[in-house]
């Protein structure tokens, strides 16, 4: 420990009484540029109080730091804290009652009046208690053009999806793959999810992936999804990567004309120094419906033996929604801040399209809430699968769609 | 079969080719040669790469030798090489991989080596039972034994923990610190155990076959001297199989330092051993890809083992064979 | 009195397989004792038994009065010297004849002074600081007998010692053996396969097969009267010559011939008549001159002739009977040539061909 | 008394315990026993018990579900292209590795110069991770700046050689990985089992005038049926292990083109928190191990009773 630190720890001893420094040990899987700058901010506030911020970040997606985040908890040696997307990815391990019940945090913090959308607390909550932190929106259905690209080309920067096919053509002319895509699964099933709610509408979005329709899923509107998410898919040659932020890095560089991404992308154009609207452009909704939906990332605390510790991770996760840290965070993140009172001025043109859809109430829920992540899981098997497999027909891919639709859970 | 395989060691066997530049001979010397291209290409395209700064690296020939020699690559992947925010290069798993490794290959060793030597000179009733067990669980897939050792380890540490902690009072009596809680699992402590279970039974049959080919009379001699079990271990197989020790550290080395799968499952981000934190330094991207950076990595993970081998030469390929072949 | 060793009623069984059955076997003080036996007979296991390297199923063994059946081997007061001299490699020679007494907890100069004795006695003072690498076979199995010389034990094991060496040491070996037994006089037991070493240095020969003893008795005994017909085979090389036939009034009949058994010692006086087969040893067989003078005399026809310079061993035919004969290594006997035999029935053997016991 | 000082003066005449008879080789032998008993029987009775049950990110041995896990598991693409990767990955390296290994060890064995240098560059990569081998590759692969690129720049520019990012053939830009390090060994084997072989044999067929190529193959190769056998073993078992390189080469991609058991376990014990499902498909991954393994304990451990 540093003598600062251990001087700030002497004097916030005398001023917090009984608390005394630890060390926090938080995992996330926030590895890329933009990811990292904004958790340093967390880490600098933590590191600001008596505490210390123990960095436990893990490389991959989530998809690869899940299952370490969990084994530990489910090992006995459990983090202080950790990112999880809230909702049911968390829900058994509260229930085994290995995750710190944070209800009064949240009652003295007014968790309830401040938190907007309210649904956000509502994926941390179980039989009346509040169990996470949710720390920013996250909407997925985003495209993201590169002006670049569309000047080799030749075009206008398209105004929306629909736009965006018609001009992948000239694209091509020009040398550019229209459409970059990472092959991880999850983010061509995010892909999927976009075109669902461009194509398909907010209708049939809710209903397949809130309600678990499957006579909707099967519908005549749902083939045009898979239709269109098929035409995406040719629109992707040539994209041989792996990682989100390689695919954005292309359309950063003007490689590729345009991305279907999250909002966190924005991170990434930040990080590599280009200005919304001047270099690259954002579509929510993909510009055909300026909606979103809203999922996010929360902290967990996993349950200690240690008065001392359980005290500080109180601390910290009320440091987490506290509106300066939410700025600094979300700001650096590219996502919504989780309370609507606070000031983001400071916020860039794609934030603030966001917090625009966001006032007007123009939300989904987040597919990820409403099904488990198994059934999750088989969801986006199947997109990577037909996204990389030509052979597969629209008919049989929808046929499957239905079938696990029917079965989830 | 470790006999057999000083045999390959002992000199070719096959038909002499005729002249020295017989179309046999140039179509075997030929041969051997794109053979040993092939094999050798991979390790000069790493090195070539790491030496070679970004810009030359994206002008795509993979094959041609540095223009300009550069060992930033090196110097980035070893101590500046990002995960997260930790950007402290391999140089943390590659200290991380050695904690991991002495304690592992010494506590494998010793408690194989005395069960390969309890199996082949004390035989009690069931003691083939359970080596026979033993051998069928070196083919089981770690998938299917992965999860209960998860439990395994948890419960152990927590029943450590609560043993430890009931000497607490007594000791905070006696103005000492008490113990805090004690974990296997994420542990260095916990993949060591993970490593010994695992390399048990391919050790164990090293060893039990050793033991067995020294002459059965020459632990009856040392009987009759009024040696008892460790007496003889001690003072006569253990000084006569050194050769053997040492087969079985090149074994458990390279094994250990290679591993991948009980890394990433039972330790955690700070315990990482280098093979892990190596996948994560390359594929964790920040903007590029610096394959020049990644293939110094790559290299630095892969020297430790590779320097064994080329220091252990016969005693490697005694190893491998000897660990594989059952006796 | 009591036994150097003694052995009652002992039983041995690996599983279901019995490898020795209700042994008894008392070995006198001071007394050279051989268990001879192919291969497989049991002398080997009960040499491990005596020594306590093997754990006996049931029974007792007594070493000097001392029930030790269930004592570690080195709590039994015997030495052991093994066929592959078992030397610790990587020991010195000093240190593979001070071993044991290491490990017995023997005082430092005791130790040396027990050593220097037997190196003395075995002349291998000059060896004392070498490793067994570095020693000739017959260098090594002497420095494996002084490991077991040094323990001043009343009682010498010894399992098959001479068989890795080669034929000449072997004989330079055996005779020294017999030296050492006459000057320390204590008790061997000793293992062999070999029917010279055992008449040769063998003060009794205990011949075993299937995990019993079939005779135990003074070389002589057991060369000249075999209990039975497996001892009688085993003993002696070549090997005796048999031919089955009929003991009819005390005289053996087969075919037309008849041998009257005169001035045989029959095992018991009156011997009724029944099948029997006749024993006669290649070498009690006489030719030429010496003919006349035999009491039974027969013709036979020569198949084969091998000569081995100091004797020649013809491969005959008497009547229907394979028969081979011990000649001196001058005779000149050719293939296809009829001879004259002479035969002592004294000196035969006559066994029950049902029971294969002496007659 | 009648027992020398050279052993102890107290004797046993009675029969020892026979649980404490050979003690110290018992305590001895905990570990082992341990290891055989708890972690090699016990572990793995314990997963097959909750692959019939519905245990998702908790193990519910409560909740007894029957074949369901196993329904699902065949039902699931995934899976399915998993085992076929599998069987193709597998077949292909068995014949592979084995012809490579047998071709050069025979060539080995004919008496050339530098042989232990050529061995040595042989068998390095057996030396290497696995993750050490599927980055070396993928970097080798890369379309971009790999392989391909480079011919393509010496002139022949419709060259395409992109198995990483085809799905069709990406599991042989990964055989091709797992021969590299692999066949080395594979050579060793071969080469020690060769030299076992009598040399009276090829003295034999040099009288008989029969050319060197049938009698490897006519005589050379029935006689090392064992070794064969063997490394057939060793080489499968290592085959259905096989997770770290098709983590570190293709993370399983394109898509899931690249899936394979090993991993799918994995995932789905970790990641998609279906613990029964990922018990269930470790326990077809062991019984496609003891579908080879039986079959060759019962040839090698068949007629005699001792290993």
């Amino acid at each position: 420990m540093k003598l600062t630190t251990k001087l700030l720890a002497a004097t916030a001893m005398v001023a917090a009484s009984s608390v005394s420094a630890v060390e926090l040990e938080v995992t996330h899987w926030w590895t890329s540029g933009g990811e990292a700058a904004a958790v340093s901010e967390f880490a600098k506030a933590f590191d600001a109080t008596e505490h210390t911020w123990l960095d436990g970040a893990i490389a991959g997606s989530g998809g690869t730091a899940r299952p370490i985040i969990i084994s530990r908890i489910l090992g006995g040696d459990p983090m202080h804290a950790t990112q999880l997307n809230h909702g049911r990815q968390a829900e058994e391990l509260v229930e085994a009652g290995l995750m710190l019940d944070l209800t009064d945090v949240a009652e003295a913090g007014g968790w309830a009046d401040v938190v907007n959308p309210s649904r956000l607390l509502d994926g941390c909550t179980l039989d009346g208690k509040i169990y996470c932190v949710p720390v920013n929106i996250h909407s997925p259905q985003w495209l993201w053009l590169s002006h670049d690209a569309f000047e080799k080309a030749g075009v206008d920067v398209p105004a929306d999806w629909f736009a965006f096919v018609e001009a992948a053509p000239a694209l091509r002319d020009a040398d550019v793959i229209p459409l970059a895509m990472g092959q991880q699964a999850w983010q061509t099933s995010l892909a999927f999810g976009a075109i669902m709610v461009a194509v398909g509408g907010t209708e049939l979005y809710i209903d397949v992936l809130t309600n678990k329709n499957a006579e909707a899923a099967a519908s005549e509107d749902m083939t045009k999804v898979f239709q269109a998410y098929a035409d995406a898919r040719s629109l992707s040659d040539g994209s041989n990567v792996q990682d989100w932020n390689q695919a954005t890095n292309l359309v950063i560089t003007g490689m590729a004309g345009g991305q279907i991404h999250g909002d966190w992308a924005q991170g990434e154009f930040q990080v590599a120094g280009q200005v919304a609207g001047e270099d690259y452009t954002c579509l929510p909704g993909l510009g055909v419906n300026e909606i979103i939906a809203t999922g996010g990332d929360a902290f967990y605390f996993p349950k200690q033996d240690d008065p001392e510790i359980e005290a500080a991770q109180k601390e910290l996760a009320a440091l987490m929604i506290s509106p300066e840290v939410q700025v600094a965070f979300n700001l650096k993140k590219g996502s919504l801040p989780i309370r609507g009172d606070v000031d983001l001025s400071a916020a860039n043109d794609c934030m603030k399209k966001g917090l625009e859809i966001l006032a007007a109430g123009n939300v989904l829920p987040d597919g990820v809430n409403a099904y488990s992540a198994d059934t999750a899981g088989q969801l986006e098997d199947l997109m990577v699968e037909f996204w990389n497999d030509t052979s597969i027909t629209v008919e049989d891919a929808q046929a499957r769609y239905v079938g696990i639709i029917e079965s989830a859970d | 079969m470790v006999d057999a395989t000083v045999n390959a060691l002992s000199g070719p066997r096959g038909p002499k080719p005729k002249k020295a530049l017989s179309s046999t001979n140039i179509i075997i010397y030929g041969t051997l040669f794109v053979v040993c291209m092939y094999y050798l290409l991979p390790l000069y395209v790493m090195i070539v790469t790491s030496l070679k700064g970004m810009p030359e690296v994206r002008l795509g020939n993979i094959f041609g030798p540095p223009v300009e020699v550069t060992f930033q690559p090196w110097v980035k992947a070893w101590s500046e090489a990002c995960t997260g925010i930790n950007c402290e290069g391999l140089s943390r798993g590659f200290w991380n991989s050695v904690w991991i490794l002495v304690p592992s290959v010494i506590i494998s060793i010793a408690i194989a080596s005395v069960s390969g030597y309890a199996l082949a000179n004390w035989r009690f009733k069931g003691s083939e039972v359970f080596f026979t067990i033993l051998i069928f669980g070196a083919f089981i897939p770690y998938q299917v034994m992965i999860y209960p050792i998860v439990i395994l380890l948890r419960e152990s540490g927590e029943g450590i923990t609560a043993v430890l902690k009931a000497f607490n009072p007594m000791l905070e009596a006696m103005g000492f610190e008490g113990f805090k809680t004690f974990r296997l699992m994420g542990s260095l402590s916990g993949l060591v155990i993970v490593h010994t279970i695992f390399g048990m039974p391919i050790l164990t049959l090293l060893f039990r076959n050793y033991f067995t080919s020294v002459p059965e009379e020459l632990f009856k001699a040392a009987r009759v001297d009024g040696a008892g079990f460790w007496g003889i271990y001690f003072r006569i197989m253990l000084p006569m199989s050194l050769p053997i020790f040492v087969v079985a550290m090149i074994l458990q080395i390279t094994g250990i330092w290679n591993d991948f799968l009980f890394g990433v499952i039972y330790t955690k981000p700070e315990t990482y051993p280098m093979t892990v934190q190596l996948n994560n330094i390359v594929n964790s991207v920040q903007g590029v890809k610096e394959y020049n950076v990644n293939m110094a990595a790559t290299l630095l993970t892969g020297l430790v083992p590779l320097v064994i081998y080329f220091a252990s030469g016969k005693l490697f390929v005694r190893g491998i064979a000897a660990g594989a072949v059952k006796g | 009195m009591t036994y150097s060793v003694e052995i009652k009623q002992l039983d041995l069984a690996f599983g279901a397989v019995k490898v020795l059955q209700g042994l008894d076997l008392n070995v006198s003080e001071g007394e050279f004792l051989v268990l001879l036996g192919s291969s497989g007979c049991g002398k080997s296991t009960l040499l491990n038994c005596i020594a306590g390297l093997l754990e006996i199923t049931d029974g007792q063994i007594f070493i000097k009065g001392e029930n030790v059946t269930w004592a570690e081997p080195s709590e039994r007061g015997i030495g052991m010297v093994f066929q592959s001299y078992a030397l610790y490699p990587q020991m010195t020679v000093k240190g593979n004849l001070s071993f044991g007494l290491k490990n017995a907890k023997i005082p430092k100069n005791e130790i040396e002074k027990r050593v220097a004795r037997a190196a003395e006695i075995l002349q291998i003072g000059p060896l004392l600081d070498r490793k067994p690498g570095a020693l000739s076979g017959g260098q090594r199995q002497r420095v494996a007998i002084g490991r077991a010389l040094v323990r001043d034990v009343d009682v010498f094991l010894f399992d098959e010692p001479l068989s890795n060496l080669d034929a000449k040491l072997r004989v330079d070996l055996r005779v020294e053996l017999k030296r050492l037994h006459n000057q320390l006089q204590n008790t061997m037991i000793y293992v062999t396969h070999d029917q010279v070493e055992a008449m040769t240095l063998a003060d009794r020969i205990a011949v075993m097969k299937g995990g019993a003893i079939m005779q135990l008795g003074s070389p002589d005994e057991i060369y000249n009267k075999p209990r039975n017909l497996y001892v009688a085979d085993f003993i002696g090389s070549p090997s005796m010559n048999f031919i089955e036939g009929h003991l009819e009034g005390g005289r053996f009949k087969v075919d037309d011939m008849v041998m009257p058994m005169d001035g045989y010692a029959f095992a018991a006086p009156q011997t009724a008549d029944r099948p029997a087969t006749i024993g006669i040893r290649p070498e009690h067989v006489v030719t030429g001159e010496l003919v006349p003078n035999a009491p039974l005399q027969f013709a036979v026809d020569v198949d084969l002739v091998e000569p081995m310079g100091s004797d020649t061993l013809v491969y005959a035919k008497l009547g229907q009977h394979p028969f081979r004969i011990r000649m001196d290594g001058q005779a000149s006997v050719k293939v296809g040539e009829t001879i004259s035999i002479g035969v002592d029935p004294s000196r035969a053997s006559l066994f029950d061909t049902a029971t294969e016991d002496r007659l | 008394m009648a027992v020398t000082d050279t052993g102890q003066t107290k004797v046993r005449a009675k029969r020892p315990s026979r649980l404490f008879k050979n003690m110290a080789a018992k305590i001895a032998a905990i570990p082992m026993i341990f290891t055989a008993l708890v972690v090699f029987v016990g572990c793995t009775l314990w997963t097959i018990y909750h692959s019939f049950t519905r245990s998702r990110l908790l193990p519910a041995p409560d909740k007894w579900v029957g074949l369901d896990n196993y329904e699902r598991l065949w039902g699931e693409n995934r899976w399915l292209i998993s085992i076929e990767n599998l069987a193709i990955y597998g077949l292909c390296s068995l014949v592979l590795s084995l012809t490579i290994g047998f071709v050069l060890a025979a060539l080995l064995d004919r008496k050339i110069r530098f042989e232990n240098t050529i061995r040595t560059i042989i068998l390095y990569p057996f030396a290497l991770s696995f993750v050490v081998t599927g980055l070396a590759w993928q970097w080798i692969l890369n379309p971009e700046l790999g392989l391909q690129n480079t011919v393509r720049n010496i002139g022949w520019e419709s060259f395409t050689f992109d198995p990483l990012n085809n799905a069709d053939i990406v599991i042989y830009g990964v055989l091709i990985a797992g021969i590299w390090q692999g066949s080395g060994f594979v050579m060793v084997l071969l080469l020690a089992g060769m030299r076992g072989i009598d040399e009276d044999v090829w003295k034999a067929s040099r009288v008989e005038g029969i050319p060197a190529w049938k009698t490897y193959i006519f005589i050379v190769i029935p006689m090392m049926r064992p070794v064969f056998v063997t490394a057939l073993v060793i080489i499968s078992a290592g085959i259905i292990k096989v997770y770290d390189l098709v983590v570190a080469q293709t993370s399983g991609g394109p898509g899931i083109a690249s899936e394979v058991p090993a991993k799918y376990v994995i995932e789905k014990m970790f990641q998609a928190q279906n613990l029964g499902l990922g018990f269930a498909a470790s326990t077809m991954m062991l019984l496609s191990v003891l579908v080879v393994l039986i079959p060759w304990a019962y040839l090698e451990f068949g007629g005699k009773k001792n290993g």
